[in-house]
């Protein structure tokens, strides 16, 4: 079960800047989509969602070592993720798909 | 060698016994504090529960009031899911989980103690609210806009029931990480997962299963709050808002939760069953799995207790279909269990005969709960007293009719000696007759139409008969509860004489003396099965027996030894100090919420701000000061 | 016919004493005692088991075959295995045997597996059927009756749009005729329940639910709502009044227009100014049968149920039998016949409060008024 | 020094997995934390739309500044990094540094934050007004409260390290603070994507 120190590079700051660059590239990105709202249309929602999973694995991934780290905290943190977004994502179902509209007051 | 460090006297804490008490880590202690605080409520909410039965013996009784029949359903309901089968549970994760592991303490004992303390106050501060004449009265589960306005719930309550619960819930969160923890890390070396026993399983995935099923309720429960004190939508149709949303929040908790409960009795099963029949358990990783699967799914059903709500067909087929696929796995186990039996040599000591009784009750309850997952039967059903009737089934039938065999089971763990057995066949066959006289004719009640949550009904309904057998068989089940409490009174007065290993039993609580001493473990054991004693013991055709492998042996059958708690400390063994901080932040925390609640309150209202920031202050500070305490006996007072 | 499978499965067992024999014979015994309805359940004014509508036919069918079937198949295989293995592996004193350590068996596991699978398939595919069946689109019943169903605390309001009409407490309906209830609340969560005529569905504020059904026989029916809405939960009871068309078109006919006023000079008539003047009345409830159709559903009316017509409810309050002497109970002494009701807390103990409370024959000119709504 | 990221437990632990306590317990306490934010934003979402009365989303938010807010975040965290790896190698002058530099952006976001909500009740959107009023102060004010005690905790830990309480053998409990720190960090990214960017 100890997984061994592996071969990866020992992160430094190098590394950290270079996630950082990402990470601002991302967010620029980002508000850009959201300024290009009306050409990009239907697509606008797909790629702003691309981008901030991309910014949230960045900084779990590195920032917060899980890939280097013990690989049991990867499982522990995806459960707790998936759970959380098959729920949420059933329950936009319920609300959005089949849901009666509801009583305008 | 253990022989040798025994005369030694242990240095250190020599304190009067209240402070020790009120100070302790031991995951042992605060077990036995976590047990009798929750058996003192079971009376008590079973106290209200007779009072309850005593208004509906017959129609249109004057016993309980509209509003106080209200009170006393609703702090039933919530008090023996949140005060007696939460923390009944929690109480044998503490004794014996870190025992049946191979560890001396839990991973965090401060945070165990503090997990003790929260749910102590926060269910004294939920049953002040009888001290104050506003008993919350909306439910259990609290419907809102019923629970979440003022105007329809005046009166603190509500606010009583919805701060207590976030205190209750916080408890059990902490609770819950510091099982996790313990049981992934402090494992003896050999025992892997597929050698850990099953209750141990069962206590991983209810850890598990609180941790992503809580924050639900407490996100819903804030709603609440600030609907209540804030003038908040969340739940206020009259802007839009949509009470269903509560509905969903609590019941994605409300699901899970009843697996929380259910899961770890069935652990207690899992061991009971094969430690009488002298048989491992059969097919044991298959119930181990069954266990995952219903975690899983518990998840992916809480919209079948909104049947009624009107979801629209899709979601309703949905819902229905995940909810029976539950019932797969819940036989697996069921036919295990039976199949454990099948062919062993069966000891009917107590313990088994509470065991074997869930096992059928959880049959009885189950295929009404697959009733109620058949939609259209739940159009009639819910909401009546054949819902009552199911989960009195499971929650009486399995959850404490499983709790009352772990009880049988482990007492000489907690306290060195053996309750009576003829009291306990007594015990047994009074509740075993109370639960089927009280809990099975609700069942006709409910077919013949009678909704729940009614304080009274006329005569013309022609509910009355049934509802007299059910009072009757009630107050047997009340009655059998107290041979409970004269068993213990009577065998606490005999010396404590019990053996390591009364039952022959199969894990590793069982190789250390009863009560097992402050360190549990003078020598931490090496595993090399699921049975881990039963191996040493009798071999198991792979390995053989420790008596006769001379590189394995061990002191096993050890004599007792006087007051083992004051006993030495075998050499290298660190015991975790006692603190007084994990009170003190849980005092610091349940003052915030009384705060709250004052500040909900006319007469009161302006000291409560105050009162909650003086509670942050004590949190604070106690935080503080848990931080700077060595966790460790002799440990330098080195800080971090 | 289950009893005698029952006895059958008892005699193969291995009976170790008398006692213990019929000990298991119990809950067999018991169980056909069940399933042959021998008086335990049905025939009461709420009974799901003696429908007279056709959802609460269809529901009863269901649950009867297969569902009731199945769960005695499942309860007589687990109930009898557990009873082998207690009588027959049960230790004899003295006995030190250590029985075979059998770990396990696959096979018998995906048994164990698929059986409970399939059983639970037989239970599922008729439920779906019948759940879309009884969610069927509304809009095909063209010549269904249309109702709006409104919950309050404690009391239930009756709309028919298509008429114009309001009423409270008794629900009228055409025997044989499909209904289609939209229902909703404009308090707190109420569920609408007529046991014999069909299931339940909630009263969600901001939320607009259907119910379709046909009810089968006339006459009139219980029912109650079902979702704990308060301190008066228990007691919010409606009637269903199943009626031929004829007698209902009488009915919308009669309810068109306001009951003619009192003879000047009765009793009744001085009810009716005490009713709309000193007394207060006139401010929470309407006398008028009709009201603007065009009103949405989640918009009030009145604070009390209308009371046009009074003298033919059924019930009184939602819960007492329609009386002289229970109405008189009722306006003279509200807040003992209903603690807590809108009207107990908002125009009775005021009334107390400020000593204006109705003298006797106050009490007695408003009876007599509302008797004469007929 | 051990290096974070090589599983060296605190002295006299010793754990079946190889990590620590102290770690394990942060991670499974942020997968339990993902379900309070899931909760809290599935609500915002549900609700979405169901503004009777103004103001409305469009007519408050204002991105440019909001977008400075998400990218002062992003930066503490990196910050934050920093911090752990000078505390990994001894350098308690950068540890420091950064440390302080983790707690200013904090404290900046914070009071972009509270500029944010006053101007927003300025404008008519309050915590009543509407259910946009409701469920975005909530749910905002919620992650607030998160950052608000991580600050607290940072600044627990910084002014340990001033008086030399704090040191390299402590960098395993450091290094679960910067967990915590990073998980008020990703629950922004969501935030800032779903609540502000996302069209109406
Ligand atoms: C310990 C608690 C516990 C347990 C284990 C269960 C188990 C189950 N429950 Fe229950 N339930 C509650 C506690 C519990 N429940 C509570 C407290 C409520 C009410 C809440 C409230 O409203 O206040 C409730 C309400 C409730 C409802 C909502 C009713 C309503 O309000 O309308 C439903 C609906 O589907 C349901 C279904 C089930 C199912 C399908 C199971 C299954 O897990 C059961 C599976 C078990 C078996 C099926 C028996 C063993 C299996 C075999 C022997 C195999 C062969 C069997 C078949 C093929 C059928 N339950
Ligand atoms: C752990 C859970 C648990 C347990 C063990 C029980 C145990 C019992 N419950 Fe209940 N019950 C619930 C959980 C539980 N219940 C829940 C969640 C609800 C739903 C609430 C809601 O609708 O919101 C409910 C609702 C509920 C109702 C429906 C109320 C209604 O809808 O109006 C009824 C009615 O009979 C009832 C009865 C009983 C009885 C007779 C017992 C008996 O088993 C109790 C036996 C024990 C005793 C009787 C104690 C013995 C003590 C003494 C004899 C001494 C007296 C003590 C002192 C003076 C201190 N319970
Ligand atoms: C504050 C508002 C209010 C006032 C004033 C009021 N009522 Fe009511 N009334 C109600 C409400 C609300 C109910 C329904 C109570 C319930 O069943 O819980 C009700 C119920 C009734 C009923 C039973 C109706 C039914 O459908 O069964 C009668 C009859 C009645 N009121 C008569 C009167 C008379 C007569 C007066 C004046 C003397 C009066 N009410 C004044 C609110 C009011
Ligand atoms: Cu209305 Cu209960
Ligand atoms: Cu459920």
């Amino acid at each position: 079960m100890h997984e061994h120190p592996t071969a990866h590079a020992q992160p430094g700051p190098a590394t950290w800047v270079r996630v950082l660059v990402l990470l601002t590239i991302a967010t620029i990105l980002e508000v850009l989509t959201y300024v290009f709202e009306s050409t990009l249309g239907v697509l606008t929602a797909p790629i702003l969602m691309i981008f901030a999973a991309v910014k949230f694995v960045l900084v779990v991934a590195y920032y917060m070592h899980l890939k280097f780290d013990n690989r049991i905290l990867t499982g522990i943190f995806a459960w707790g993720m998936l759970i959380a977004i098959s729920i949420f994502a059933a329950m936009a179902a319920i609300y959005h798909i089949y849901g009666q509209p509801l009583l305008t007051p | 060698m253990a022989e040798a460090a025994i005369r030694l006297e242990q240095a250190g804490y020599r304190r009067s016994a209240l402070v020790e008490w009120l100070t302790t880590v031991d995951h042992k202690k605060i077990g036995i504090l976590y047990y009798w605080t929750s058996i003192v409520y079971l009376l008590l909410a079973g106290f209200l529960a007779l009072l309850m039965r005593i208004q509906l013996a017959q129609p249109d009784m004057h016993f309980l009031g509209p509003k106080t029949y209200n009170e006393v359903m609703t702090m039933h309901g919530t008090m023996m899911i949140f005060a007696v089968a939460m923390p009944l549970n929690a109480a044998f994760f503490n004794i014996a989980v870190p025992l049946m592991i191979g560890a001396r303490d839990v991973a965090f004992p401060r945070l165990n103690a503090f997990s003790y303390w929260s749910f102590l106050f926060g269910s004294l501060l939920m049953w002040s609210s009888f001290l104050f004449g506003h008993a919350p009265d909306a439910g259990w589960f609290g419907y809102a806009n019923l629970s979440s306005s003022r105007l329809y719930s005046a009166g603190p309550g509500l606010d009583f029931w919805d701060l207590g619960l976030q205190v209750l819930g916080i408890s059990s969160i902490a609770g819950a990480l510091n099982f996790f923890v313990t049981i992934v890390n402090m494992r003896a070396p050999g025992m892997s997962l597929m050698r850990m026993p099953v209750y141990v399983w069962m206590v991983l995935i209810t850890a598990i299963l609180i941790l992503l099923a809580f924050p639900s309720l407490t996100v819903g429960l804030f709603m609440i709050m600030f609907d209540r004190y804030f003038n908040t939508n969340f739940f206020n149709p009259l802007h839009g808002g949509d009470p269903v949303i509560w509905q969903h929040l609590f019941w994605i908790f409300g699901h899970p939760e009843v697996y929380i409960l259910v899961l770890p009795p069935m652990g207690i099963i899992s061991e009971v069953l094969p430690t009488f029949s002298r048989k491992p358990l059969f097919g044991a990783p298959f119930v181990i799995f069954a266990g995952i699967a219903i975690a899983f799914l518990s998840f992916f059903v809480w919209a079948h207790h909104m049947f009624t709500v009107g979801l629209g067909p899709v979601p309703n087929a949905l819902f229905a279909a995940s909810t029976m696929l539950i019932g797969i796995p819940t036989g697996v186990k069921v036919f295990n269990w039976l199949a454990t039996m099948w062919g062993g040599s069966l000891d009917f000591k107590t313990p088994m005969k509470f065991a074997s009784a869930a096992v059928w009750m959880l049959m009885m309850g189950g295929v009404t709960g697959v009733m109620h997952a058949t939609v259209p039967l739940d159009y009639q059903q819910q909401d009546s007293y054949f819902v009552v009737a199911h989960f009195h089934y499971v929650i009486f039938g399995v959850i404490v009719s499983g709790l009352l065999a772990g009880t049988y089971y482990w007492f000489p763990k907690m306290y060195g000696r053996l309750l009576d057995e003829r009291l306990g066949t007594w015990h047994f066959w009074l509740t075993f007759i109370g639960t089927n006289l009280t809990f099975f004719p609700m069942h006709f009640v409910g077919l013949d139409g009678m909704p729940r949550r009614y304080f009274t009904y006329s005569a013309e309904t022609g509910w009355g008969t049934w509802n007299l057998v059910i009072t009757i068989g009630a107050f047997i089940l009340g009655l059998a509860q107290v041979l409970l409490l004269i068993n213990v009174v009577k065998t606490m007065r005999q010396p404590a004489t019990a053996p390591a290993d009364p039952w022959d039993g199969r894990t590793l609580e069982w190789t250390i003396p009863s009560p097992p001493p402050a360190y549990n473990f003078a020598v931490i054991p090496t595993v090399r099965g699921r049975d881990a004693y039963w191996i040493e013991k009798y071999g198991d055709g792979h390995h053989v027996p420790a008596a006769t492998d001379t590189t394995q042996r061990r002191e096993v059958h050890e004599p007792r030894h006087d007051n083992p708690g004051h006993g030495p400390l075998p050499p290298g063994v660190h015991l975790p100090k006692p603190s007084w901080w994990p009170l003190i932040v849980s005092a610091g925390l349940t003052a915030m919420a009384a705060g709250m609640i004052m500040h909900g309150t006319e007469t009161l209202g302006p000291l409560g701000f105050p009162i909650v920031g003086l509670g942050a202050f004590v949190v604070f500070f106690g935080l503080l000061g848990w931080h700077f305490e060595p966790a460790i006996e002799h440990e330098e007072a080195h800080v971090a | 016919m289950c009893c005698g499978e029952g006895a059958e499965r008892v005699k193969d067992m291995r009976p170790i004493s008398g006692w213990r024999r019929w000990m298991s014979v119990l809950p067999l015994a018991g169980l056909a005692w069940l399933s042959s309805g021998c008086g335990v359940i049905g025939g009461k004014i709420a009974s799901t088991s003696d429908p007279a509508g056709d959802q609460a036919r269809h529901i009863w069918d269901l649950f009867m075959v297969p569902v009731w079937w199945l769960t005695v198949a499942v309860f007589i295989l687990v109930t009898g295995w557990l009873l082998v293995n207690i009588f027959r592996f049960r230790r004899k004193p003295g006995d030190t045997r250590i029985p075979p350590q059998v770990h396990g068996h696959p096979r018998l596991e995906i048994a164990w597996t698929l059986i409970p699978a399939v059983i639970l398939a037989l239970i599922a595919i008729p439920s779906t059927r019948l759940i879309f069946q009884l969610n069927r689109n509304p809009g095909a019943d063209t010549n269904a009756l249309r109702v709006q169903v409104i919950g309050h605390q404690w009391w239930w309001e009756f709309r028919y749009p298509e008429y114009g009409i309001v009423t409270a407490g008794d629900l009228h309906l055409v025997v044989d005729r499909p209904v289609v209830l939209t229902i909703t609340s404009q308090d707190v969560i109420h569920s609408f329940w007529p046991p014999r005529l069909a299931g339940k569905v909630d009263a969600v504020p901001g939320r607009e639910n259907t119910m379709v059904f046909t009810p089968e026989e006339t006459g009139v029916f219980y029912g109650q709502c079902a979702e704990l809405c308060g301190a008066q939960h228990a007691h919010m009871q409606f009637r269903v009044v199943v009626q031929t068309q004829q007698e209902f078109d009488a009915w919308v006919q009669k309810h068109r227009q306001p009951a003619p006023d009192p003879a000047p000079g009765t009793l009744a008539a001085t009810g009716k100014e005490l009713f709309e003047g000193p007394a207060g009345c006139a401010g929470c409830h309407s006398v008028n049968p009709t009201y603007d159709p065009s009103t949405p559903i989640n918009k009030t009316l009145m604070v009390g149920p209308n009371l046009a017509y009074f003298a033919e409810r059924q019930t009184l309050a939602a819960f007492l039998p329609n009386t002289v002497e229970n109405l008189h109970q009722w306006i003279a002494n509200t807040e003992q016949v209903k603690p807590y009701s809108i009207m107990a807390e908002k125009w009775w103990k005021i009334r107390a409060q400020q000593n204006q409370l109705l003298t006797d024959e106050q009490v007695n000119a408003i009876v007599e008024y509302l008797r004469s709504q007929q | 020094m051990s290096h974070a990221t090589g599983h060296t437990l605190p002295a006299g632990e010793h754990t079946v997995t190889g990590i620590s306590h102290n770690r394990l317990l942060m991670w499974t306490f942020l997968a339990s934390d993902c379900m309070f934010f899931g909760s809290l934003i599935w609500v915002y979402f549900a609700y979405r739309g169901r503004y009777f009365e103004g103001p409305y989303p469009r007519e408050v938010l204002d991105i440019p500044y909001t977008s400075v807010s998400a990218a002062v975040l992003l930066l503490s965290s990196f910050a934050i990094v920093m911090a752990l790896t000078a505390l990994e190698r001894a350098d308690m002058r950068g540890f420091r540094g950064w440390l302080l530099g983790t707690i200013l952006l904090g404290a900046l976001f914070l009071g972009g934050q509270y500029y944010e909500f006053t101007t927003f009740y300025h404008e008519g959107l309050t915590l009543t007004s509407n259910l946009f009023g409701t469920t975005f102060f909530v749910l905002t004010g919620f992650h607030g409260t998160h950052v608000f005690i991580g600050i607290v905790w940072l600044l627990v830990q910084w002014l340990l390290s001033l008086f030399g309480k704090l040191t390299p053998a402590h960098v395993e409990r450091f290094f679960v603070t910067t967990l915590y720190w990073h998980f008020v960090d990703i629950v922004w990214i969501i935030i800032f994507m779903l609540v502000y960017l996302m069209p109406y």
